[in-house]
């Protein structure tokens, strides 16, 4: 173990939420709790990226009266990436539940081991 | 502001774990909702505020519109009443 | 500036912009502007290519009006230009094979989203070619899995949503990771741009310092684009995907968008993190062993399956293995030959899935083996094309596929620990290919007596011989020219580092 | 020459195997069961409903999860080896973490030049008072440029997957206003004070991208939800009227082709080292920041457009 466990709480926290969304996916059988875990899992990069911008003592990168001294915002990179990402989760995320209601109508149920069970049953 | 901090990270986690396990699917997306907005307010705290009006626009509002259109869709629900939450959040 | 530099930010402008106006016109517009758009990129990326070849050094073309460190930019080399041509040659031919399929199995309003699709997933490939900035590369990858989901599910039958659906899961998992493993080399770094971090990389390694999030950064981002591009143990969306979706996109999906993500391991593994740094780490046994397993798992799992289709799906899963092993080798030897193998194999994969629908056509749309017997008889074309890309894909000399199998093995002589295992699985492995391509080769040339499908003339499908003659052709060109082409792959390399 | 061998024998050779793989017939009671002599073979139909039945309940048991003991043990180990690699993922990341640069100081590889002149010179040079919009929307403008594409390419796939043609279009507009709000008073009167609002709103924070928090995206969002609630409120017949799949086509055409020809033009001059005649403006101005306002404007239609459509799309397949 290093020495910044504790001082980075904030990265672990999302190192662990990272992993809760990420079982999610892997393990929920159903489909809109799997994509729910994928939100979680992409909102927990987002958190992690935020916590790389932040810096104690300073204040949004937005210029207040003038002053473009470095010494008095937080690096606003993150910031800039995350806003990116959050429209690409978003895109995902509609284009997950599209496919969720046309394959509910299909097969008429959520459970991915269920359709697959039936698709083996319509091939053989 | 550190210690609440902590805390939102905390009920974070919890949101996370108790979505994993909650059975009802309309509990599981008001609960991704709460989190979202958690989220949003640790954003706030992390002197993001761009973050966080679009995490509580997108995160909160949005997605969990499409979820519970989806949800209706799948006659999950029956009735019509999860639509109104949504405006909440968008002051 | 040379007016020439301007080209790679054209064709990616060029692909997104017709994108956008394809979603105004009607479906025939769409074709025409679709096919007029791809020919135009082919042509630039060829001047682009001899501009390159003729000065030998790469170039950089700011995005913006910022330069290094602060703007994006895009970078432009041998292997780019190389690379962003045959994409483009693969495209036109696959649309154009698949075409008369495409408006038999989706429905005519949907046609024109089919073309925007198709030009979104160009832009993005030729972005994820040309790109200088890791972030960037991330927000092209999200769009070509998009776009790539929607050429699998836009023939809307039970079985395509359903892998489309799987397919989602795997590559969102692997975005994750690979996201997350940019963002700790954003922390470790603070750069985005691949030769800032590189430089910085490159400083690190020399101090000593945060060596265990480097390891784990680069493994992360490794891990990511192996699920991405259907490495064995990830592949299980791989054969409903391939085997059930229209022709264009099986062809398009086996050797475009696996490749697409294939490439933009090599920039990482060259630009990012830098060769012999990547090589000194133990990743690269990792995808050597996993490479080797997919080569013989993906042939077995080939001969079992009694669907055309899906056998040449499992067979994309062995060849995708055959790359990995090249670049777990930790050699220039087995880059190239890795590299040479993208080629291809994205020339033979695309001629056997388009080959493919024109034998199961003329046997009542039926895939199975049996329903098969005959069937080059009945499509002269397609048979002899079918029997080409057979050859090729089983490493007989005259076909490209041959070379490539040379060039792995020189390439495994080299390496002293890992020769012996890559040397047998080669072995076994092109064993396997043999004899599930051969199988089928003599069945659709065993002579029926009763046979109850009408064949088809060559006046019928003029446009679809055409096509399969130039797969063939591009195939011999190589298989039988492939020295300029490996000099121009390993010039390209030089010119990566 | 070779003896031709009776049939009998030659089916127990090890060719005829081969042979019989290859064309991928197999008939496994072939040599391996008694068979009686045939007989004209009747269809009764009851019976062959009943085994129809039969056949199919068989199935159901082979296929069902629970008692089928292959799938039940390939989920079992699935279940086992995702665990233990999510439990390793955890402890890397973790162990990684501890390793990282301690958030919140100074003295971080993060803190460098880079992020120094966005700040320093940001003003100066994108004419944004916020900093994050001019480092999106100017000096890293090409990922923005893709992240809307992103926007773009998610509702094709969706219109691929969800618009139905015009039948089911009729039967699907039935079954939704079932559950449509059927002219709820408290709902109708609320939305009427509060959609201005919240539209409002999504408009100042799309206006003010570059001087404040905010930009296209989140306004956009803000602006969908209220057309939502709109919709919601009153029911399609009344969002129709200016509102229709044609209005959403050019809409998202126009703010795109012109979010990507701004662009060009500003990539364009900028590789070149061509001056741009785009004015920067005064700082704090809302007419100010060169392309910034516009790009945002332009962003903020579609995101707005794409989020009614999405949901409208969910709701009954079309618009």
């Amino acid at each position: 173990m290093g020495p910044n466990l504790l001082a980075n709480y904030g990265e672990a926290v999302s190192a662990i939420l990272f992993c809760i969304g990420f079982t999610n996916l892997l393990l929920q059988t159903n489909l809109i709790k799997k994509i729910i875990g994928l939100n979680v899992m992409d909102s927990a990069i987002y958190l992690f990226l935020a916590e790389k911008g932040y810096i104690a003592g300073r204040v949004a990168p937005i210029v207040v009266n003038g002053v473009t001294s470095t010494e008095a915002y937080i690096n606003p990179i993150p910031s800039g990436l995350v806003l990116t990402g959050i429209v690409v989760s978003v895109s995902v995320t509609a284009l997950m539940l599209s496919l969720t209601i046309r394959l509910y109508t299909r097969y008429h149920t959520l459970d991915l081991d269920e359709i697959s069970a039936q698709l083996k049953k319509e091939g053989k | 502001m550190t210690a609440f901090q902590i805390i939102l990270m905390g009920l974070l986690i919890i949101c996370a774990v108790s979505v994993s396990f909650s059975k009802n699917l309309l509990n599981a997306i008001l609960i991704y909702m709460s989190f979202s907005l958690v989220m949003s307010m640790l954003w706030i705290c992390l002197e993001s505020p761009d973050l966080a009006i679009t995490e509580a626009a997108v995160g909160a509002g949005i997605t969990s519109v499409l979820f519970f259109v989806t949800l209706k869709k799948i006659h999950a629900i029956e009735a019509a009443e999860p639509e109104e939450k949504e405006e909440s959040k968008d002051e | 500036m040379n007016f020439i530099c301007n080209f790679p930010f054209f064709s990616i402008l060029l692909s997104l912009f017709s994108g956008t106006i394809c979603s105004v016109l009607p479906a025939k517009a769409a074709k025409v502007v679709n096919r007029v758009v791809i020919t135009a990129i082919g042509i630039m990326s060829i001047i682009l290519l001899l501009y390159l070849l003729s000065t030998g050094e790469p170039f950089v073309y700011w995005m913006g009006h910022f330069p290094a460190p602060w703007g994006n930019e895009i970078r432009a080399g041998v292997l780019e230009a190389g690379m962003a041509l045959f994409f483009c040659i693969i495209m036109y031919l696959s649309m154009a094979g698949g075409a008369q399929k495409l408006h038999s199995e989706v429905v005519e309003s949907k046609h024109n989203l089919y073309y925007i699709l198709v030009n979104l997933l160009l832009s993005s490939l030729l972005a994820l070619v040309y790109t200088n900035d890791m972030f960037t590369a991330y927000v092209f990858v999200e769009i070509n899995t998009i776009s790539a989901c929607g050429l699998i599910m836009i023939r809307q039958v039970g079985r395509t949503i359903e892998a489309a659906v799987r397919y989602m899961i795997m590559s969102l998992l692997g975005s994750g990771l690979l996201l997350f493993g940019l963002c700790i080399m954003y922390d470790l770094t603070g750069h985005l741009l691949m030769s800032n971090i590189k430089e910085s990389v490159s400083l690190l390694v020399a101090s000593g310092e945060y060596q265990i999030p480097l390891i784990v950064s680069v493994a992360l981002m490794c891990v990511g684009l192996c699920i991405k591009s259907a490495l064995f143990p990830f592949h299980a969306w791989l054969p409903d995907a391939y085997g059930y979706s229209t022709a264009s996109s099986a062809a398009i999906l086996s050797s475009l968008v696996s490749k697409g993500y294939i490439f933009l391991l090599i920039k990482i593994i060259y630009r990012v993190i830098g060769f012999e740094i990547f090589n000194s780490t133990r990743i690269i046994d990792v995808l050597f062993v996993f490479g080797l397993m997919g080569m013989i798992f993906g042939s077995i799992s080939a001969i079992r399956e009694n669907d055309i289709r899906r056998m040449i799906a499992f067979s994309s899963v062995a060849q995708i293995g055959y790359i990995y092993m090249g670049f777990g080798m930790g050699t220039q030897a087995g880059m190239v030959a890795s590299i040479f193998h993208i080629l291809s194999h994205a020339a033979t994969k695309s001629l056997l899935f388009i080959a493919a629908i024109g034998l199961t056509d003329v046997s009542g749309g039926s895939r199975k083996f049996i329903d098969l017997t005959g069937a080059a008889y009945r499509n002269k074309w397609a048979g002899v094309a079918f029997t080409a890309g057979s050859l090729s894909m089983v490493g007989v000399p005259l076909f490209s596929g041959f070379i490539s199998k040379l060039l792995f093995s020189q390439a495994a002589v080299q390496v002293e620990g890992k020769m012996l295992a890559s040397l047998i699985v080669l072995g076994i492995s092109t064993v396997l290919n043999a004899i599930y391509f051969m199988k089928t080769v003599i069945r659709i040339y065993t002579p029926t007596s009763e046979s109850g499908y009408s064949s088809v003339t060559f006046k019928k499908m003029k446009s679809y011989g055409v096509v399969l003659v130039c797969f063939i052709v591009l195939n011999v060109i190589l298989g039988v020219s492939s020295q300029p082409i490996v000099d121009m792959i390993e010039q390209g390399l030089s010119m990566f580092a | 020459m070779s003896k031709k061998r009776p049939a009998s024998e030659y089916q127990k050779t090890f060719a005829f195997r081969f042979f019989r793989w290859l064309s991928g017939t197999k008939d496994p009671y072939l040599n391996e069961v008694e068979m009686h002599p045939q007989e004209e073979y009747h269809v009764d139909p009851e019976a062959a409903l009943r085994h129809e039945k039969e056949h199919d309940a068989i199935l159901d048991k082979v296929y069902d999860p629970e008692r089928n003991m292959e799938m039940k043990l390939f989920r079992k180990l699935y279940h086992a080896t995702s665990i233990l690699f999510c439990l390793f993922l955890i402890a890397l990341l973790l162990v990684t973490i501890s390793y990282l640069p301690a958030t919140g100081t100074i003295e971080r590889p993060v803190n460098n030049e880079v992020a120094g002149r966005y700040i320093e010179k940001g003003l100066e040079e994108t004419g944004a008072v916020n900093i994050v919009a001019g480092m999106i929307l100017d000096y890293r403008a090409f990922d923005t440029l893709g992240e809307s594409h992103v926007l773009f390419v998610a509702t094709i796939t969706v219109l691929i997957l969800l618009r139905l043609n015009k039948t089911e279009k009729n039967e699907a507009e039935v079954n939704d206003r079932r559950f449509e709000p059927k002219n709820d008073t408290i709902l109708q009167l609320s939305a009427t004070f509060l959609v201005p609002v919240i539209i409002i709103f999504g408009i100042y924070i799309i206006l003010n991208g570059h001087l404040g928090p905010g930009g296209g995206f989140s306004g956009g969002a803000v602006i969908g939800a209220g057309l939502v609630l709109y919709l919601n409120a009153f029911g399609f017949q009344k969002t129709e009227r200016f509102f229709t799949e044609k209005t959403y086509k050019w809409i998202c055409f126009f703010s795109l082709s012109f979010y990507c020809l701004a662009k060009s033009y500003s990539f364009y001059t900028g590789a070149n080292q061509l001056h741009s005649v785009i004015p920067k403006g005064t700082p704090g101005a809302i007419l100010s920041s060169g392309l910034i306002l516009p790009l945002n404007i332009a962003v903020g239609l579609v995101v707005a457009c794409t989020i009614y459509a999405f949901y409208a799309m969910f709701r009954k397949g079309g618009f």
